[in-house]
């Protein structure tokens, strides 16, 4: 099977990553929209080491999760924060800075 | 050759004497004013040295230094004095003890004469910057929710009325044009307590700009040059913006960013020319520099040159002012405490005009060939329309202001009409304007320290109260028409004279502006100072002070001296504009039909 | 389907551990070494210790890292089996970065300003509202992690500017965000400020570095390794499938603008500048733009060489946009952190334009503006620390009323760096917007200058704006006190006030500096 | 450079250059006649109050040293012989840039001294006679001081060897005649008249400016004897030398209140009378004619130019006259007749050669005259307590028969009695007029001779209203008024001057003294044919004076005369005219003065709303701009993320598109 269309497939995963950041209120849900994004950046990543016969790819993945997850962590301990501020999680309440 | 190095000496000690008088406590205030006097004694007697130990006859700069500054990019400290650069420091040198002189009560408020200080203005108060007006005042920090910009409301109808208002609001400040009408009360209360302005402050403002003035002139360098052409702004803009009239707070500050902003603007479209000028020079010589005498050998294609051209015109038309850069000029000439209009519009300006002559025309030959059609148009323009605008002010502070942008259309003219006449008497006009118009700015200080009011309706039949300052005021206004036995006169005449020898038809109409120049003074004079006396506040004013008597002194006699006998100031600018000319391939058109064995140029008493 | 096994293990067996000359990346190594042992002491020694030791070990880091900064010079090498390029542009911001996290440290170590300990919050964990929160606005302790994360996202930073492969290059992006939206968080007073610009700063720089990483993929696929000199080679050969080329181009750049504050990426500017600690955002503002700018440089100058006149446009467009919004947006603000970071995206963009250049005039010029942009920036930021009201900063504009009168000394050296900000001669604002404008007319962007040159103008209408205020306006009646006590606050102003006006009147030896940095050139 | 064709149409060789002997001798010490008078006015001008004193009496003193220098000056230039009376002394140089070379230099010739005699001789009388004429007046001082001034300047004018030096005077005198116009400041309309009277002669000036400049770019210099020089070698084109004649006559035409800026010279009377009389009357006035004359070289090379001239003079003569019937204030119709005698001078001196010597003898006997009158006048006002109206006077002889008499030979000579010294001056006018030949000059000569006629007519009635008939003025009730004679210190004068006009014109005449006298720089007539022998047009003369004195006798000393004027709406559309200075002033004011006021109005619109708000209007908008662009940022994360995406679609679509293309 043609490796192409797994980059076509990881560019549509990219983008429904981008729109739920656009669309999602919930900042987990934002959040994890942008974690999608950066998955299928990695599926581009391996496809990409498939087609040139490298490994590199694939080990840039595992950099890729590993920078992923330390993102989580801080993510989601700015997010409670904010949660427990304001007892909710949406990122259109929290627009007092603003113009 | 000698080797006293004037001009530096010239430039530090104004310099190094305002540091110290910044440095002194507002207390000793005093102190500041005797030392600032003291100073600018000081560079006065210096530079009429200077001025001895030049050599009109000798070519080029004089006094010249030169040291690298930023070797990068070809930048050197270097100065020198030619004929034109000379009589024009003089000329600051001495106009700042003058101002100093006059300005010696002015920030103590006592000179808002008597305890009368003007009331508020009838204008509303819209033009306070800083977005205040938007009323987000500082908000109330319910837990952490602190100041924030443009917070709610504020945020909404304060974008435009408000935040935008804030930004605006200094541009769009209430048009002083409109008659600032204020009676008189005494309001020594509610006016702001003089000790808030500091005087030291204001005399080390006072020295930095002498620092300025002298360096923009003395520079050869043209970086060096354009650094102080911007430096200097800054001490006029806070001399504008925290001295000027006292109850004046909106249109004052509107004036002082108007000033500002105008100029930085003309500043920066000079910059683009000068890195154009650079980049033109590193392409031709291989390195790049700055040194004036280097880039006036330098060959630039004309195409090139028109751009350069513009952009260093549009900022010395801005700073002039010529027609129609001009309208930050009333405001600031109105605004600016007495002291800083005569430096502003005696000096500063003149860096617009000495600009073309020294910088615009050498460097850009062709281009000034090219463009000097526009400029003579526009010089006339502004003689005729200042002239008008003159006449139409009530102000008279901005009736002043305007009489120089027709000044400032003579000089133009002069500039451009190539001929060593026409060139001699503009470079002559800058310095007699200087004096001229300094004396009408500084009686008119008097006035408004009197009497706490710029409208002229105010005043009237004063000649009765306070003939010695009419008799002052008449002189001055003379002078600035141009009568024949003042200094005026005679560079008016030439560069009439020479622009007629080049371009009748425009000579002809510039010479009809010497009716409107009669009009504009004699109706001021007839308003003010003739006629009965209408307002009974105006019975009580005192003639000329000891102290106001020293100040319009070594002025009106310079104005007499220079129109009896302008021989010296001639002799020395003279070669330096005849070598301008000649350098870019002008020279004077001979006499149609000479008189037969009638020597060119006839020795004094040649033909008599 | 599955790679086939032979395959990956004749390539296991060749596998060789790459040599590390642990030399030339001391500077690295030190920083990195501070920050484990930041955390260390934070987790063993007492809260007052640590208030006392985490400052002088960062500080005393980043002095050390200088010094291996300077012994490194003229080292010219790809290290680390290419993944980090040590050269001179690399240690000319390495050494700009440390010196601005240098001042900035004093600035987060700042107690004397107000009844309670400095800026940065007591403890981030209490929330707003809650019962001892208000106390905690008064409490003598910090958030002491606030320096060992100070000096991760230093190392990120030094990381960004040396990093010769894209992979890295990211690792190092997310290394010196990560602390940064932390910090942002730590404000001690406007919890809710603070923490929604943690917030705002997170998602959207998460959002940015994914399509960063897209980039990373795309040059991959196109140039089969991500190390900069591979892609320029691949660039520089025909037949290949150049959208990816292209794709990723674009990609890392979106990336790399968003770290600037490029418009119309500069959204997240302003609010995160407000929302943070005043000490944060002086920080983030001087070396965040150092380290994007490395690594935009690097990027287009080393990697993506060879397309300059495919996006020389590109930057043309973003430079103005980006100096546009800068000027005009920041004519309107109320709040002077607010302006100030609108400043910030204007003077992006008057980087960008000696960017445009696209020669080395254009690299001297950008590094010399960064130096000077931050010297003045960050004595500005602390310039406003100092001013304040009964609730901290007085950061509303309408509060500076007549500061002039009440604190000459203040409101004259705050004007002196507004100047500087909008570029008036003599101080060194002027002579780094000329460096870059003379670059980039010297590369024939004429016309791009003549539009920075307009919106200079603009932007100078709002710095004389709060010089007006302070200056020509009566004070306010009660109005907000200024810190007269001498504090490290006073020593940043100083020195990055000293270093505006010294830059301004002799730039000549940083001039040389940058200048052979520049001429030596990127190594690839 | 650009040379228009004209010039280029005639370039002969040029002529040998005049030269002037270079004075020496007591001629050395010529510049002591300016300077004198300047001096006295320095002193009081800066003394101050402390020289209140005397004043007056150095004011006088300056001014009768300067006359005795004049007149010693004048022995030692009778005692050289006639070819070698012009002497040029070079005092300094001025203006020395390059090409153009102007020094300060006198010139001492038989025309100037004239001048010199005159100015200072009437002038010295005047002073006398305003001691007693100004005693009440608290700024006397100031009042000698200004005249001083007056004849330095004057001297000046005259004495200068240059067009440029010409120049200086000539606009110092407008100064100084601005000053004592206004001398007494608070009254508003003084001040008006005095603006009036220096704004209608910068306009004049403007003329001699352009001509002087002409002469420059033309000769290459503005000294008599280069220009003459030149213009007499014939070197200069028609053209030109038509243009530069022209330009001299509208500034001459300035200053000498002809057609058609004759409007300012009336008004001109709200100064006291002294003034009216010395610089009204006597010299300032008359400027122009020494102008003309002093230009001869030039005016005689162009026939167009001195056409123009007579046009004026004529024309001149007659609205004078007119006008002069008109009016009921005794100082505007003396006004008026000084504007026709003026004219009368420039119909002369527009005759050419021929009549050069005789503008000038009537110019001197003007002078003698005319000044008489006027101190006659104030002398009148004096004694009516400021009361001008003629129809408030009558029957004043019995009450100041000093006056009476010296005005009345005053009156006699101007109507031209015979023996007295008009009869002479001016019927030699007329007669050249006619000898002028074909119907120009049987025109001009008709005109003339009217004039002549008006002349006796409104002097007659102005002398009859004052002296004769019933007084209509009472000396009891409210407006009582006491006629008295003046003191000696102003009869005095009075009576020198009535002297001089009855003699004067004899003395000239006898023999062509004058004209002989003046012949090196005037040049000479040729004795024509005359169209009527002289005793003819004597006759006539005579008959047409007297007509216009009967016509004015039975008018108004046989029919009683009313006290006041009847109103414009029941008299005859001529004396409406007449009383509106014919709408030279409606002219004036609708033609420049409005609309000047209207653009003047527009343009302070034009600037405010206009050019400064273009850049008050860029600056809001970037303001509204700025405003409307801070909406975006909007606060909400995802529309900052949105406005991210839409920033990487534009990068990639960008460069896609680069790459495309």
């Amino acid at each position: 099977m043609n490796p192409a269309n797994y980059l076509i497939l990881s560019a549509l995963l990219f983008t429904i990553g981008t729109v739920g950041v656009l669309v999602r209120r919930n900042a987990i849900v934002v959040f994890m929209s942008i974690e999608l994004m950066l998955n299928a950046v990695n599926l581009t990543l391996v496809t990409f080491s498939r087609i040139n016969g490298t490994l590199d790819g694939q080990i840039m993945a595992f950099f890729v999760m590993v920078v992923a997850a330390a993102e989580v962590v801080i993510g989601l301990a700015i997010i409670l924060s904010i949660f427990r501020t304001r007892r909710s999680a949406s990122v259109d309440d929290v627009n007092l800075l603003k113009y | 050759m000698n080797t006293v190095p004037w001009l530096t000496i010239l430039l530090i000690v104004p310099a190094a004497a305002a540091v110290v008088v910044a440095a002194l406590p507002r207390r000793h205030a005093t102190l500041a004013k005797q030392l600032t006097l003291a100073v600018t004694l000081a560079v006065l007697v210096l530079a009429v040295i200077a001025t001895f130990a030049y050599d009109p006859d000798k070519a080029g700069f004089q006094f010249g230094q030169s040291y690298d500054w930023i070797s990068t990019f070809g930048i050197s400290y270097s100065v020198g004095a030619d004929g034109i650069s000379l009589v024009l420091m003089l000329l600051a040198a001495l106009l700042v003890p003058v101002v100093v002189l006059s300005s010696w009560n002015e920030v103590d408020g006592e000179a808002a004469g008597g305890g009368r200080v003007p009331a508020p203005t009838a204008v509303p108060d819209r033009g306070t910057p800083g977005g205040s007006a938007g009323g987000a005042g500082p908000a109330v920090d319910v837990e952490g929710i602190g100041p924030v910009g443009g917070a709610g409301g504020a945020g909404g109808a304060g974008g435009v009325g408000g935040g935008a208002g804030g930004a605006t609001a200094v541009l769009a400040a209430p048009a002083p044009a409109r008659p600032v009408t204020f009676p008189p009360v005494e309001t020594r209360g509610e006016a702001e307590t003089p000790g808030r302005r500091s005087v030291p402050a204001f005399f080390a403002l006072l020295l930095a700009l002498e620092a300025g003035m002298i360096g923009v002139f003395a520079a050869t360098d043209v970086f060096l040059f354009y650094v102080f052409f911007e430096a200097m702004l800054i001490p006029m803009y806070f001399l504008i913006g925290s001295y000027g009239p006292v109850k004046e707070q909106a249109q004052r500050s509107y004036a002082a960013v108007k000033f500002l902003v105008y100029s930085l603007f003309g500043g920066l479209l000079m910059l683009a020319a000068v890195i154009g000028l650079y980049v033109v020079s590193a392409d031709n010589l291989g390195h790049g520099t700055f040194d004036f005498a280097t880039l006036r050998q330098m060959e630039i294609t004309p195409g090139v040159q028109k751009l350069l051209f513009l952009g260093f015109f549009v900022a010395f038309a801005i700073k002039a002012p010529l027609f129609p850069f001009h309208t930050w000029l009333p405001d600031a000439g109105a605004q600016s405490p007495t002291g800083g209009a005569v430096l502003l519009v005696g000096v500063l300006d003149k860096v617009g005009t000495f600009g073309l002559i020294r910088y615009c025309i050498p460097l850009f030959p062709d281009a000034a060939d090219y463009f000097a059609p526009m400029v003579l148009g526009l010089a006339v323009v502004g003689i005729f329309y200042g002239a008008l605008l003159a006449i139409g002010q009530r102000d008279m502070k901005r009736l002043v202001a305007y009489t120089s942008l027709a000044h400032f259309g003579f000089i133009a003219l002069g500039v451009f009409a190539f001929t060593s006449q026409a060139g001699t008497g503009a470079v002559l006009y800058m310095v007699n304007h200087g004096l001229s118009t300094g004396l009408l700015f500084l009686v008119v200080g008097f006035l408004v320290a009197r009497r706490g009011t710029r409208d002229v309706g105010a005043y009237g039949g004063l000649a009765k109260v306070t003939p010695l300052l009419a008799g002052v005021f008449l002189l001055a206004g003379l002078s600035s028409l141009a009568l024949p036995g003042t200094n005026s006169f005679v560079s008016e005449f030439l560069v009439l004279v020479g622009t007629f020898t080049a371009n009748k038809p425009l000579a002809i109409v510039a010479t009809c502006g010497i009716v409107l120049a009669a009009i504009y003074v004699l109706y001021l004079y007839q308003r003010t100072m003739t006629g009965p006396i209408v307002h009974p506040e105006n019975k009580v004013l005192h003639d000329l002070s000891l102290r106001e008597k020293l100040v319009v002194a070594p002025i009106v006699a310079l104005i007499v001296a220079l129109g009896v006998y302008p021989k010296p100031l001639l002799d020395i600018i003279t070669p330096t504009v005849t070598a301008t000319y000649a350098d870019i391939g002008k020279s004077d058109p001979a006499p149609t039909h000479p008189a037969a064995a009638h020597p060119v140029a006839t020795q004094p008493g040649g033909h008599s | 389907m599955s790679a086939d096994p032979t395959l990956l293990l004749a390539q296991a067996q060749k596998i060789t551990p790459p040599s590390i000359e642990y030399s030339s990346l001391s500077p690295l190594l030190i920083v990195f070494a501070v920050a484990l042992i930041g955390v260390l002491v934070d987790a063993f020694a007492t809260r007052g210790a640590r208030r006392v030791i985490q400052p002088i070990l960062a500080g005393g880091g980043f002095i050390a890292a200088l010094v291996a900064v300077a012994v490194l010079h003229g080292r010219h090498a790809v290290l680390a089996s290419g993944a980090v390029a040590i050269d001179a542009p690399t240690l000319f911001m390495q050494g700009t970065i440390l010196v601005f996290a240098l001042l900035s440290v004093l600035l987060v170590a700042e107690r004397q300003l107000d009844s309670s300990g400095g800026a940065i919050v007591a403890s981030a964990a209490i929330t707003p509202g809650s019962k001892g929160s208000t106390a905690q606005q008064t409490s003598a302790d910090m958030q002491t992690e606030a320096y060992p994360l100070m000096v991760f996202s230093v190392t990120g930073m030094m990381l960004f500017v040396a990093s010769n492969n894209l992979l890295v290059m990211f690792v190092a992006l997310e290394i010196l965000s990560l602390p940064l939206y932390l910090l942002a968080g730590l404000a001690r007073r406007r919890r809710l400020l603070s923490q929604e610009a943690a917030m705002k700063y997170f998602l959207l720089g998460a959002f940015s570095s994914a399509f960063f990483l897209y980039g990373v993929a795309f040059a991959y696929g196109f140039a089969g390794s991500v190390e900069l000199g591979k892609v320029a080679d691949a660039v520089g050969a025909v037949g290949k499938n150049d959208t990816y080329l292209y794709l990723s181009l674009a990609l890392l750049a979106v990336g790399l603008f968003f770290k600037i504050g490029a418009a119309p990426f500069h959204s997240w500017t302003p609010d995160v500048y407000q929302g943070a600690p005043t000490p944060v955002t002086a920080f983030m503002a001087a070396g965040t733009k150092v380290a994007a700018f490395g690594a935009l440089l690097r990027v287009f100058y080393v990697a993506f060489g060879g397309l300059r006149w495919d996006w020389r446009p590109v930057l043309w467009i973003v430079a103005i946009l980006t100096m546009v919004v800068g000027a005009v947006l920041a004519l309107t603000q109320r709040d002077i952190k607010r302006m100030l970071a609108y400043s910030a995206v204007a003077h992006a963009g008057f980087l960008l334009v000696g960017l445009a250049g696209t020669n080395t005039d254009g690299l001297r010029g950008s590094m010399f503006y960064l130096v000077t942009y931050g010297f003045t920036t960050i004595a500005a930021f602390a310039a406003v620390s100092l001013v304040r009201t009964s609730d901290g900063e007085a950061s509303d504009l309408s509060q500076w009323r007549g500061l002039g009168r009440t604190s000459p000394l203040l409101a004259g050296t705050f004007s002196f760096l507004l100047l500087a900000l909008a570029g008036i001669p003599l101080t060194s604002g002027f002579t780094g917007k000329f460096a870059v404008f003379q670059a980039a007319i010297e590369g024939d962007a004429t016309p791009l200058v003549i539009v920075a040159l307009v919106c200079s103008a603009i932007a100078a209408f709002f710095y004389v704006r709060v010089i007006v205020l302070m200056f020509f306006s009566e004070p306010l009646a009660e109005g907000p006190v200024v810190v007269t006590r001498p504090t490290l606050t006073f020593g940043t102003v100083g020195i990055g006030t000293a270093a505006t006006l010294v830059l301004g009147v002799a730039p000549q030896p940083l001039l040389d500096l940058a200048n052979t940095a520049a001429t030596s050139g990127f190594v690839r | 450079m650009r040379v228009d064709p004209v010039l280029l149409a005639a370039t002969e060789p040029g002529g040998q250059p005049i030269h002037y002997a270079a004075a020496s001798g007591v001629f050395s010490l010529s510049w002591l006649v300016i300077v004198l008078p300047l001096a006295g006015a320095a002193v009081l001008l800066l003394g101050g109050r402390r020289t209140d004193r005397v004043g007056h009496i150095i004011g006088t003193l300056a001014a009768a040293a300067s006359f005795v220098l004049g007149l010693v000056l004048f022995a030692t230039l009778l005692g050289r012989d006639g070819d070698d009376r012009a002497l040029s002394q070079h005092l300094y140089s001025w203006i020395p840039v390059n090409g153009f070379q102007v020094d300060v230099g006198l010139l001492v010739d038989q025309l100037s001294i004239v001048f010199v005699l005159l100015i200072t001789g009437v002038g010295t009388l005047i002073h006398i006679y305003s001691i007693g004429y100004m005693a009440h007046d608290p700024n006397r001082r100031k009042f000698f001081a200004y005249m001083n001034l007056f004849l330095a300047s004057m001297l000046l004018l005259v004495l200068g060897n240059n067009f440029l030096s010409l120049y200086a005077g000539w606009e110092l005198v407008g100064l100084s005649s601005y000053l004592l116009i206004k001398f007494w400041e608070d009254r508003p309309a003084a001040a008006t008249a005095a603006n009036k009277a220096f704004y209608m002669n910068r306009v004049g000036d403007v003329g001699l400016a352009l001509a002087i400049m002409f002469m420059f770019a033309t000769v290459g210099s503005t000294s008599y004897a280069d220009v003459f020089g030149a213009a007499a070698a014939g070197v200069i084109g028609y053209g030109t030398l038509t243009a530069i004649a022209l330009l001299l006559l509208l500034g001459a035409c300035g200053k000498s209140g002809q057609f058609p800026l004759q409007a300012w010279l009336p008004d001109a009377m709200e100064g006291p009378t002294p003034i009216s009389a010395l610089i009204h009357a006597a010299t300032m006035v008359t400027a122009g004619v020494y102008l003309i004359v002093r230009a001869g070289p030039i005016f005689d090379g162009t026939q167009a130019a001195r056409t123009v001239v007579v046009i004026i003079g004529a024309a001149t003569i007659l609205i004078g006259c007119v006008i002069g019937c008109a009016y009921d204030d005794i100082k505007k119709v003396l006004a008026y007749s000084t504007v026709s005698q003026i004219g009368y001078m420039f119909l002369a001196v527009g005759l050419g050669p021929a009549g050069y010597a005789l503008g000038i003898m009537h110019l001197v006997a003007h002078g003698f005259f005319k000044a008489g009158l006027f101190l006659g006048a104030g002398s009148v006002i004096h004694g009516m307590d400021d009361d001008q109206d003629l129809r408030h006077y009558g029957g004043l002889w019995r009450y100041m028969p000093i006056t009476w008499v010296t005005f009345g030979l005053g009156y006699l000579a101007i109507i031209g009695f015979p023996g007295l010294s008009g009869f002479f001056t001016k019927d030699r006018i007329i007669e050249t007029a006619f000898d002028k030949g074909g119907t120009s000059g049987y025109l001009l000569g008709s005109i003339a001779l009217l004039g002549a006629g008006i002349t006796a007519f409104y002097m007659t009635r102005l002398f009859l209203m004052t002296f004769h008939g019933k007084p209509r003025w009472s000396s009891e009730g409210p407006a009582a008024k006491h006629p008295h004679e003046s003191p000696v210190s102003m009869t005095g004068p009075m009576v020198v001057l009535a002297v001089g006009s009855v003699f004067a014109g004899g003395l000239f005449v006898l023999g062509h003294s004058l004209q002989d006298w003046l012949e090196p720089v005037a040049g000479t007539g040729v004795e024509g044919v005359h169209t009527f022998s002289p005793v003819v047009l004597t006759l006539l003369t005579l008959v047409v004076t007297a007509g216009g004195f009967a016509g004015a006798y039975l008018r108004y000393q046989m029919r009683p005369v009313e006290s006041v004027a009847r109103p414009d709406t029941e008299v005859s559309l001529v004396t409406f005219a007449a009383r509106h200075d014919l709408f030279a002033n409606t002219f004036n004011e609708t033609v420049a003065m409005r609309p000047g006021q209207y653009l003047t109005r527009f343009l302070v619109w034009l600037d405010l709303v206009g050019i400064d708000g273009l850049v008050r209007g860029s600056a809001a908008a970037i303001g509204g701009l700025s405003g409307r662009m801070r909406r975006l940022q909007t606060g909400f994360v995802r529309s900052y993320a949105l406005s991210m995406l839409g920033g990487a679609v534009l990068v990639v679509g960008a460069l896609l598109l680069v790459r495309a293309g």
